[in-house]
């Protein structure tokens, strides 16, 4: 092709744009991949957007199936809206956008319509935590668990990689309750192989350990992981537990944690209020475990802006700051 | 269905100087047979709304007396239902923004035979199904669930992309309020309709001229509310609301025009309270309580009779 | 007056309609008169509403101060966004609506517009709980506690009655936090005396005791009284203590109570995950307290619809209903 | 001010048939200095806008260089504003609904004096105040944060209402996105602005074209845009939103006009990516990161030279 001076577009390999996004972040392609299985499988299935189709991945999934697709504009509340009239036709319907404005903005549309309404809305909350890092509060997402997890008659999951979000929408195919699927921005690292088990409200256990035993969800379940190979290596007794259902809470695995381990760490992608580290706190509190609870995550505050990654360092929560919480909680 | 042809323009009963358009005379209206059934199941909402009202203690008048003919229209008249079937795939669906009107619905859900008539003795009272607002996952017959003004037009949005999708061709009705014009997701759902070519989606507003605080031009001005809905790319309609004849005429068109590709938004003029004068000249019957004498003469009302003598004991409030 | 047949209206004095609302809860007063209170002492103060004025009774100031009213008509997110406006100006707005609208619809707005743009709104959330009786979930907020506790820089205050909230309206004045009001429907019997005490984040301890402390916000601090009163009588040791301000929270009161008590016994009207129930439980999980915990509230369902007050004998949000749980866990 | 009057219609760069208003062309219009100075302004928004989105490696070039010459005639001839104090009470207000331009107001708020130039070297670095959406508790002379799409008109009446009442009079400017307005909270607060007679108020809506995920008019459509802000009580203006003397004057002209009851929105039509050719053709500009050679290019053609050899190097994308 012959570029003119006005049509060219940029030609080094580091320049790109929007619409280039998936190549950028290659976990975006598990939402629109478990979608399409899901048709595959003869699931009356649609998806639906608000304005964000690149961002999330189902560009892909729209350019399959342009018919199970439909673009809401900037308009989450009636995107939440309609997919529950949507759901009472018999389809399943899936709509996403970033979290802050799912878990926030659409936050009474979701009790109302779909939870309160009992349709299997199923809501796919991107970007969520503080993974949109320089763009700021507007973008951030640190108190959508706690919201969600307020409401009645809905399932709340916050899968730890691509591999379990497309495991869990799997399983969400015979999934009573509409479901709010809470996760990252498609360029954290895999955690899981292809399509692990999946089961709603029940956690996997990493490793067990005496000292602590840290809980986490999400795209911290990663870094846990790697923060918990090096303190064992070290000789630390640290277990790890990736509670990816965040309602129903697996309270058994939070009980069996805390009678074998003297301290409960969470590590939350989310404020330490009402999230993760409440929700364990309240099993805790209830059963009077012997286990003292310590909650980290984003301590009620305002995240600074960065980078995700400068952020995630600053507020440790990558692995190397988990691990230096572990070791001063262990010292 | 017959039809017989109106001679002329029906007559405002509102006395505001308007004038039915042509489209209300078209050849597809109802019998005078049709006619006075549609006029005794609108008195039928509004006596079972005094009665069901009464074992609440507080209930909304006024609102579900403004839209009396509109149900009983939509119920009998426009909307494809099946008796007995409240789950019917193909039904046509009716929505309320406006829920709080939902206990002059309900009558009509039981007539249906959607629910044991006996249910709505039992209207707000613990374990019964029945609230205020209607709840979906607990009364047979109600489409959505609602409460929250301003959801329902997305939710009808909803049903009309779903039955696309599942191959299905029903009608959506989604009836609102004039104060609900103020929500911002009504104008989400409007403009969304018009850019999804949701030609099988009614948008009713009862256009009663008032709302909780009062009259709807004072505590928010929602005019000129035509051009609004024909800016967000509707077809729109006015009627005289409490014309069952006029509603029925423009609502068989609507059925059956089958080509339109624009959403179509009835704005039918209305009044707030209206079969009980009183309620009719006092904003304050959106919710409110009538004692058992007050309750007979609102009924001798409603039945075409002039207003008894207990109305005339005392002075105006 | 001679009344025609067409002006007539109701005659007897059992018949009532919408503005005689505040004759009927004389709660109702407390807020016009806080605020009238404040503009009397000189404070910027404008109030708004969203087509309530006569179930918050704001009616009242508005009569009495037309230009520091505003009505917003049916749209609350425009309401609550319009008072963060208002603040930048040195105006000091208080907006009042449905708490299941002001925090659930526009919880989004209140974290953008009110929280982190620190600007000192107060919101009001009236009717909160299941004080809507039979207008069902809608009207409901028993969410409005966790979503607004998951809210950083947010102040949250539950008061037990009129008089309590008359004291942190007038206490707000020298608050520098945007405030989250959570109240009844002004039929709720008084628990304090005129203007009582007040101070953010400080609880008022009612009763000690060493068997059980029940720690109540809001409306179920008269019930719980009732109940406390009885149980005493009764030769149990049973503490009450009066938690006003959900966040920040008195985790000094907490632990004291835990200290002293071998039950802590959480009493809110709202859900049990995540509100006073979630906040006391981070507290005790966190400080490894002996004391264990029991959460009683709306048991994460959807209310059943009924008059307010047989909803509360049937979720034992009564003064019997919170003895007998009480009596059940000390049996 | 001097004014000088302009010959005939400027005319339209973007090439779309339409012409200028008489309203642009009265009394009030700009020196050739001023519109000199305003282009050379918008020139300097749009070169920092690649200057700092190469500090933050992503940004949002299209949607800032549309607007570009907005910023420079409302900074640099509308406001009034006074250097060096962010907030002197009396000042007009700016709000962005569409905050992801912040970009290109972070040099002009700068250029104010309302923070030392060198934070804008730190745009988006830990600890800098400079983010991607603008926040008025870290940026002095942000008049209000934002992000979420659809807040500014509400928090802009807001300011309005707030000002009447501590009795200050200052105008104040709300720019929008096209997309926006598929918001339902942007309606809410057009009617109630309309309702409150709120003249100070001026939307500003930068019609470019796209969002993000492509074409408005694909996406959700938004026309007849015009009609809808008539529809909900507003004065509407249209004028080519490149063209600093229509601006200029359009703007001196609203600010002079004090008996205006109704809020005045102007639909500025826009090319998204405007000054720079691929950038106009590709929607995917919205957000993306131009290697350093990409943008060399860039800014020799938004310094007025013909694109230069390194996009020429290879096939377009
Ligand atoms: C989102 C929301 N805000 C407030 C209310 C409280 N409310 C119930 S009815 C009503 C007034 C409705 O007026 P309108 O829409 O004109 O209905 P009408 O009863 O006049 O038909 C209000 C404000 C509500 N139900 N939902
Ligand atoms: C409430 C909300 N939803 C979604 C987004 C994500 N978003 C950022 S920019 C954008 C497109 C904006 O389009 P437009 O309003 O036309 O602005 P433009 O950049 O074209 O000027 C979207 C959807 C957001 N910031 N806020
Ligand atoms: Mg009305
Ligand atoms: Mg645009």
């Amino acid at each position: 092709m012959t570029a003119t001076n006005t049509l060219a577009g940029p030609v080094n390999p580091g320049s790109w744009q929007y619409r280039q996004l998936n190549a950028r972040a290659p976990g975006l392609s598990y939402l629109s991949d478990a979608l399409s299985a899901l048709v595959e499988d003869g699931h009356p299935v649609m998806a639906g957007t608000a304005d964000l189709q690149y961002s999330n991945g189902l560009a892909r999934f729209a350019a399959r199936y342009p018919d199970r697709f439909i673009q809401f504009g900037i308009s989450e509340q009636n995107m939440v809206s309609a997919a529950a009239g949507i759901a009472t036709t018999g389809v399943m319907p899936f709509v996403a956008t970033f979290a802050s404005f799912l878990g926030l903005l659409c936050c009474e549309q979701i009790r109302m319509d779909v939870a309160y309404s009992a349709l299997p809305v199923r809501l796919i909350g991107h970007h969520a935590g503080i993974a949109l890092g320089f763009y700021g509060t507007s973008h951030h997402a640190t108190e959508d668990l706690a919201i969600m997890r307020s409401i009645a008659g809905l399932t709340v999951v916050n899968p730890a990689d691509g591999p379990q979000l497309a495991a869990a929408i799997k399983a969400s195919a015979d999934h009573p309750e509409p479901i709010y699927f809470r996760i990252g921005r498609g360029q954290e690292p895999n955690v899981y192989d292809d399509l692990p088990d999946f089961r709603f409200g029940k956690a996997i256990e990493h490793e067990t350990g005496t000292d602590l035993t840290i809980i986490a969800c999400g795209t911290m379940v990663h870094p846990s992981r790697e923060a918990v190979r090096a303190l064992r290596a070290s000789g630390l007794s640290v277990g790890l537990i990736d509670m990816h259902t965040i309602k129903p809470l697996d309270r058994d695995a939070v009980l069996a944690a805390a009678e074998r381990s003297r301290i409960i760490l969470t590590v939350e992608e989310h404020n330490i209020l009402g999230g993760l580290g409440g929700a364990v706190a309240e099993v805790m509190a209830e059963a009077g475990t012997k286990a003292v609870l310590i909650r980290h995550g984003i301590r009620d505050e305002y995240s600074l802006i960065a980078p995700p990654t400068h952020l995630y360092r600053h507020y440790q929560l990558d692995a190397a700051g988990i691990e230096t919480v572990v070791r001063d909680i262990l010292a | 269905m017959p039809t017989t042809a109106i001679a002329g323009p029906a007559p405002d009963p509102m006395g505001a100087g308007r004038t039915l358009t042509p489209e209300f005379l078209a050849p597809e209206t109802p019998t005078p047979e049709t006619i006075a059934h549609l006029e005794e199941r609108a008195r039928h909402v509004r006596l079972e709304t005094i009665r069901l009202i009464a074992i609440a203690k507080v209930g909304h008048y006024s609102s579900t007396f403004s839209c009396a003919e509109l149900f009983a229209t939509l119920y009998y008249d426009a909307m494809r239902l099946r008796h007995g079937e409240p789950r019917w795939p193909d039904r046509d669906r009716f929505l309320m923004g406006k829920g709080h009107a939902a206990v002059g619905l309900y009558p009509l859900l039981a007539d249906w035979g959607f629910f044991p008539k006996e249910l709505l003795d039992g209207y707000t009272r613990l374990g019964n199904p029945l609230g205020d607002h209607p709840d979906m996952t607990k009364v047979p017959g109600v489409d959505f669930s609602s409460g929250s003004i301003g959801h329902a037009l997305s939710a009808g949005l909803g049903m009309v992309m779903g039955g696309r999708m599942m191959g299905r061709r029903f009608d959506v009705y989604v009836m609102l309020g004039d104060g609900e014009m103020q929500e911002g997701q009504v104008w989400e759902a409007a403009m969304a309709a018009a850019h999804q070519k949701a030609g099988n989606l009614i948008a009713i507003v009862d256009r009663n001229g008032y709302q909780l605080d009062g009259q709807v031009d004072e505590v928010m001005g929602i005019e000129p509310l035509a051009d609004k809905w024909r800016a967000f790319g509707w077809e729109v309609h006015e009627v005289d609301g409490h014309d069952v004849a006029a509603l029925a005429t423009l609502f068989r068109r609507l059925k059956q025009d089958k080509t339109r590709r624009k959403p179509a938004c009835v704005i039918a003029r209305t009044l707030k309270g209206k079969g009980v004068g009183y309620m009719e000249r006092e904003a304050g019957w959106h919710l409110g309580y009538l004692a058992p004498e007050d309750e007979a003469a609102a009924i001798a009302e409603i039945m075409g009779q002039p207003a008894g003598s207990a109305i005339l004991q005392g002075d105006a409030q």
